[in-house]
């Protein structure tokens, strides 16, 4: 494997650069599949059958949390992304950390906001609506829940073997899915809550 | 005895148990002659863990031929039974499941594997690479896609088949329509291979963007890898709208929501639409590399270059937008308004100019050619007028008044085989004849070749042309009986006789395989059709790295060049090759999501989550993994490159 | 310590932060649906392309050209998917 | 070689033939609408036929004069890029050939959704057409009668088919009076027609529906008004009334042969218009529904 020292470690070998590019197209793929998710949001919104609406069912502050937590997230994992390319280890693991406790501090709101839901009756099976609403955001969840397994992985990984053109080149892809994902939470906020509740 | 009660077949048949006979058998069969000839270790350390694309190509191209005669068997029961009226050979729901099922398995089955495993194989080598960008997903990629078709072929013999279509309607396909397992086969089959698939379109977009020899700049790329890349892109923009597509469709058959359902604020329509956004973009995912492979199969046997490069690779970045702006056309009929059906109806016929100008482009090339008549040839002259026929079908089912006429008619089923047929099938058969030298170093013979050839082109006109003639005189499509007195039965035996034609010419193909395997001369050299690009300037049959040295290219044309204007291609001398590890990860999981659908299509919630664990292990496993692949020493190289005749040309 | 809080990111935090402020006028605020849509529009789209842009640093690698076409072209397709649709499903029904 | 040329004109000729002897349903137009797609459908095939042929002869042409077996063993073929001119004409040609389809495509689509032309001042008889596993029922809502399986029409008079379903997705077709359109559970579709002269013709479910699909068909009755009017009067007073329980053992799933009712079943099972539409739940207006949820925004903050 031929190193070129002149990138950042992340860039530093054909298979890493190939690495990160293939990852930006499966974004691609990630903003279609969230895409139809929305299509299909926008189609039902107003089809709540029997069931609530969304003005009904949602509530603006586990919003909010969510959405702070989630930039502050996306804010530290970019910090990290620096310290990885200062060389500091150490300080990008402190950032991956704490970035990961945020993720999960979001999902534990989700999770609330879920059990809330549930509890004024707006579960999968009561009305097209409440369906999609639960499985866009689900969708989302569970790739944030996905991002939680792969961030300790990560972590992990760098602590063990330090930085390397490949732990460097995980962890940026990482940073990209992590960002990718408050992306799709902004665009969450936008147009299923905000939009519903106006 | 109740668990067991589910897998039971819900509408059982004689043919069905004679299937599971034969199943079992077969399977006895090969278990016992791989332990007998001790073949289990070869076949996991050359095949089943391989991460070579030229295996994984050959592993697609199997697949697809397989699937191909099952698709096809399922075809020839179709026009029996509509051979005459009031035919009582198949039942309504037994006709039902082998048109749902003709339809996933030539579709997802045999095109698609068909299509990729082309691309594995040929890609690669056109582009002077050594593999594709990502061996081990590539490998993946295959087994996901196995495991789909695996899943969906088991479905008859287990719990019964999907009945619903192979567009798969809702609400037809709910449960209250549709009581047997087999849609939610359907909806992991296809989600299973689909994810695959979109892994694929990953790779291959990265690898023609960064594996490209030096100096073969973008607009230097022979045709059919631009096909290939342009296809990838499609796949990875469509492929997600089919994931949530199935999700969707799987939460409401098996968790009780209402995408689908008629109430509760549930649409029906949507359904159609969702699939049709993917749908549309598939059908150019399947036809754009068979443009790229005549592309190349005309030039190569006109002995002259492809005419208007340029408008050739733009008509195709045209057609990958098109394709997403169209999809509606697929139901004008569903009572949107005079609006949205125009606007739908112009895009649609736009398609028509870009395909058009390939056509033209097609004839130019041939023009002051010299032509041979090969067996891959033949298939490309008959495809011209062929598909041309099939495309303006096209243009005229996309006026909106007059498809109120065609709509689910049989005319719409002539024309979609009218394309698929001419357009995919026969640039699969020419490209898989063209580059057979390429993957096992002799060439398929011609005789019987071109006896297949004409069997298949008279069947094709035989069997689909009757059906635009039926279709605008009232022949719905899928009904699996008529009476006498419509007056249908002419055509439909005239149908059923073309099937049949068609299947002597594809048991012809299969017995030429077996004919050429034990009769062909192995003497062919490297470049036994006096070709032009890249691929041609390796070994044949290829060897696992490809290219001793990595080629230097500086024409759209290299290999003709390097042969008529002495451009070199290889400069440099032998060193040290890089090659990827095999792999047993990618076969484990997908055997692990095989198990993890089998076990949703069953609402077996237990084995769900242990498969679904399973996976996730199998995942962190590859992530510690420490793989840096391996080297092949430059004195293996240079003794291999001696038996093919002496190190690098 | 100031190294690892280089300026561009805390001002793209900040930035983000105060985006989302404005965005929450729609539900504080009483507006029309268009003001309101068109202000969610504004600024979830700006906060994509800041985050795009400055966080996931897009536009740094040799292979930019075909990162920005990935994302001009999902976003294309992305658009007409769900305006297509609710053309089709929704308005002109 | 020549033997399957030959083999291949014969098979034509005889597909031909055999077709030969009647009018194919679609091109033998009873109404206006119908008469409207046979013409668009004539058109079309005439200019496509032109671009057949166009490539056919091309490809014949150059097959016979630059195959390898004419020429010159050291014929060495030149190296062609393109040609502006040459590409401009394969492109502009099929440009405007698009162009003029599209305009047709466009007219006649908004022909054929309209009342018929000529019929624009009378008001429609309404049938309400709605399938249900494998049947159609028709109701005259102004007649009050219901009838299954078949349906009279007047001729020389607009009508309107209201299409729902009980069920699956159909598609409702009566080739030789107008295009199909689909039948849904959850919305109410619309087909405008006129029989022009009086007969009977063939009409079907063209949309796969299960199990009974191919049998799921109707006939269409078209007869001059007077005698329209007479056979609705017979069935006032020859058939039965229509219950409740007599409508739910008409939707079971199975065929049932021609039935007539008086009454119909849109007063206690109605269909998916208005309020109770499905489709029409709060997306019917864009402008309406943003003040709706205006509205409740105002709602939440007092």
């Amino acid at each position: 494997m031929k190193i070129d020292h002149s990138q950042p470690l992340e860039y530093s070998t054909h298979k890493n650069e190939m690495n990160i590019l293939g990852f930006w197209i499966f974004l691609g793929a990630e903003i279609m599949l969230f895409a139809t998710l929305f299509t299909s949001y926008f189609i039902y919104e107003n089809r709540f059958g029997n069931g609530p609406s969304g003005a009904e069912i949602f509530e603006i502050t586990p919003v909010l949390i969510e959405t702070v937590v989630l930039l502050t997230s996306s804010f530290t994992i970019g910090l990290a992304i620096n310290a990885m390319r200062l060389n500091r280890p150490k300080a990008m693991l402190w950032f991956l950390g704490i970035t990961l406790l945020l993720g999960a501090t979001f999902l534990s709101v989700e999770i609330y906001e879920f059990v809330h839901y549930y509890h004024v009756g707006a579960t999968l099976q009561t009305s097209a609506f409440t369906g999609i609403l639960l499985t866009t955001l689900g969708t989302h969840g569970a790739h944030v829940t996905f991002g939680l397994f792969w961030g300790i992985a990560i972590f992990l990984q760098v602590k063990k073997h330090g930085l390397n053109p490949e732990t460097a080149n995980k962890s940026f892809n990482y940073s990209l899915y992590w960002h990718f994902l408050d992306v799709m939470w902004i665009f969450i906020f936008s147009f299923i809550y905000l939009k519903g509740m106006m | 005895m109740e668990f067991f009660e589910r897998f039971a077949i819900p509408h059982p048949d004689p043919m069905i148990y004679a299937s599971m006979v034969a199943i079992v058998l077969v399977s006895i069969a090969i278990v016992a002659g791989l332990t007998y000839f001790k073949k289990w270790g070869y076949l996991w350390n050359e095949w089943l863990t391989t991460t070579d694309h030229k295996r994984i190509g050959i592993m697609y191209l199997i697949s697809a031929l397989v699937m191909l005669f099952r698709g096809g068997a399922d075809a020839v029961m179709m026009r029996l039974q509509l051979s005459s009226p009031e035919m009582e050979f198949l039942n309504a729901q037994h006709y039902n499941e082998v048109f749902t099922t003709h339809g996933v398995v030539m579709i997802f089955f045999m095109a698609m594997p068909f299509v990729i495993g082309l691309m594995n194989y040929v890609v690669p080598l056109q582009i002077g690479a050594r593999d594709v960008a990502f061996p081990r997903l590539n490998a993946l990629s295959f087994w996901l896609f196995f495991a789909g078709a695996m899943l969906f072929n088991i479905s008859f013999v287990i719990g019964g088949s999907p009945d619903a279509g192979w567009t798969n309607y809702f609400p037809l396909a709910s449960n209250e329509f549709s009581q047997s397992v087999g849609v939610n086969y359907y909806m992991w089959a296809l989600q299973i291979s689909g994810i695959g698939t979109l892994m694929t379109g990953i790779n291959f977009v990265v690898t023609i963007f960064k594996m490209r020899a030096p100096g073969m700049k973008l607009m230097k790329m022979p045709m059919f890898t631009w096909s290939a890349l342009i296809t990838n892109v499609i796949i990875v923009f469509a492929f997600p709208v089919l994931t949530v597509a199935l999700l969707m469709g799987t939460f409401d058959r098996q968790f009780g929501t209402s995408f689908f359902a008629t109430g509760n604020g549930g649409m029906d329509m949507y359904w159609a639409n969702l699939f049709w956004v993917w749908g549309h973009p598939e059908v150019y995912i399947l036809i754009l590399p068979a443009f790229g492979i005549y592309s190349e199969i005309i030039s190569t046997f006109s002995q002259r270059n492809l005419y208007g490069y340029k408008s050739m690779v733009a008509s195709m970045v045209l057609i990958s937008l098109l394709s997403f702006f169209v999809w509606v056309h697929h139901f004008f009929t569903m009572g949107q308004g005079a609006l949205t059906n125009s606007i739908f109806s112009i895009t649609t016929m736009a398609i028509a100019i870009p395909t058009g100008i390939k056509i033209f482009n097609w004839l130019l090339t041939m023009w002051k050619g010299k032509i041979r008549f090969t067996v891959p040839m033949l298939y490309s002259v008959a495809f011209i007028p062929l598909f041309t026929v099939g495309g303006v079908t096209g243009v005229m089912l996309a006026m909106a008044s007059a498809d109120y006429q065609y709509h689910n008619t049989m005319f719409l089923v002539a024309h979609f085989h009218n394309t698929i047929i001419p357009g995919v099938v026969y640039a699969m058969l020419a490209g898989l004849t063209y580059w057979w030298p390429k993957m096992f170093g002799f060439i398929l013979n011609e005789r019987i070749g071109k006896w297949a050839f004409w069997f298949n082109v008279v069947g094709f006109v035989l069997a689909f042309f009757p059906m635009y003639i039926t279709g605008l005189d009232g022949q719905a499509r899928r009904m699996y009986t008529y009476s006498e007195s419509t007056g249908f039965t002419p055509l439909n035996m005239l149908s059923f006789v073309g099937a049949g034609l068609m299947a002597i010419a594809f048991i012809l193909i299969a017995y030429n395989i077996f004919y050429s395997i034990k009769n062909s001369p192995r003497n062919v050299g490297d470049d036994p059709w006096n070709a032009r690009s890249l691929e041609w300037a390796t070994h044949n049959p290829v060897p696992e790295y490809n290219f001793a040295i990595e080629p230097e290219v500086n024409s759209s044309e290299a290999f003709w060049d390097h042969k008529k204007k002495k451009h070199t291609l290889f400069k440099g001398k032998i060193d040290k090759i890089h090659m990827p590890n095999n792999s047993g990860i990618p076969i484990i999981m997908a055997g692990i999501l095989f198990v993890f659908g089998f076990s949703f299509v069953f609402s077996i919630w237990p084995a769900v989550i242990i498969a679904a664990i399973a996976f996730f292990a199998c995942m962190m496993y590859s992530s510690f993994e420490n793989d840096q692949g391996r080297y092949i020493s430059a004195d293996e190289v240079k003794e291999t490159e001696e038996k093919f005749g002496g190190a690098s040309k | 310590m100031k190294e690892l809080f280089p300026i561009k990111q805390v001002n793209g935090f900040i930035f983000s932060l105060l985006l989302t402020v404005v965005a929450l006028s729609v539900y504080f605020m009483d507006m029309s649906f268009t003001a309101g849509m068109t202000i969610l529009l504004v600024t979830a789209f700006v906060q994509a392309i800041v985050q795009f842009v400055l966080f996931m640093h897009a536009g740094e690698s040799d292979d930019k050209r075909t990162i920005y076409t990935t994302l001009y072209y999902s976003a294309l397709i992305a658009l007409v998917t769900i305006f297509g649709s609710l053309l089709a499903m929704v308005w002109d029904m | 070689m020549k033997l399957k040329w030959t083999l291949l004109t014969f098979i034509f000729t005889i597909a031909t033939v055999l077709t030969g002897c009647e009018p194919l349903l679609v091109l033998d137009p009873k109404g206006p609408q119908a008469a409207t797609t046979a013409d668009v459908i004539w058109l079309s095939i005439i200019t496509m036929a032109f671009i057949v042929i166009t490539v056919l002869v091309l490809l014949i042409i150059i097959l016979v004069k630059y195959r390898a077996s004419k020429q010159d063993d050291d014929y060495e073929p030149p190296h062609i890029e393109g040609n502006p001119i040459v590409e401009g004409i394969i492109v502009g040609i099929p440009i405007l050939i698009v162009i003029f389809l599209s305009i047709v495509s466009v007219v006649s689509t908004y022909q054929v959704e309209t009342v018929p032309e000529g019929y624009e001042d009378q008001e429609p008889l309404v049938i309400y057409a709605s399938s249900s596993n494998w049947k159609w029922h028709f109701s005259y809502p102004e007649q009050d009668i219901e009838t299954v399986n078949y349906v009279f029409i007047p001729t020389d008079r607009s009508v309107q088919f209201k299409l729902y379903s009980h069920g699956p997705i159909t598609s409702f077709w009566v080739p030789q009076l107008a295009g199909q359109k689909y039948a849904m559970a959850d919305m109410v579709t619309t087909i405008n027609l006129a029989a022009e002269s009086a007969g009977e013709f063939m009409g079907r479910n063209a949309n796969f529906s299960g199990e009974g699909f191919a049998e799921n068909t109707f006939n269409v009755i078209a007869m001059p008004q007077d005698e329209f009017d007479t056979w609705v009067d017979d069935i006032h007073a020859t058939a039965d009334p229509l219950t409740e329980d007599i409508f739910n053992e008409l939707l079971e799933p199975g065929h049932l042969g021609q039935l007539a009712f008086t009454g119909t079943h849109l007063e206690f099972s109605p269909p998916p218009e208005g309020e109770h539409g499905g489709h029409n739940h709060g997306s019917s207006d864009d402008t309406e529904q943003s003040e709706d949820e205006h509205d409740d925004s105002e709602h939440d903050h007092h």
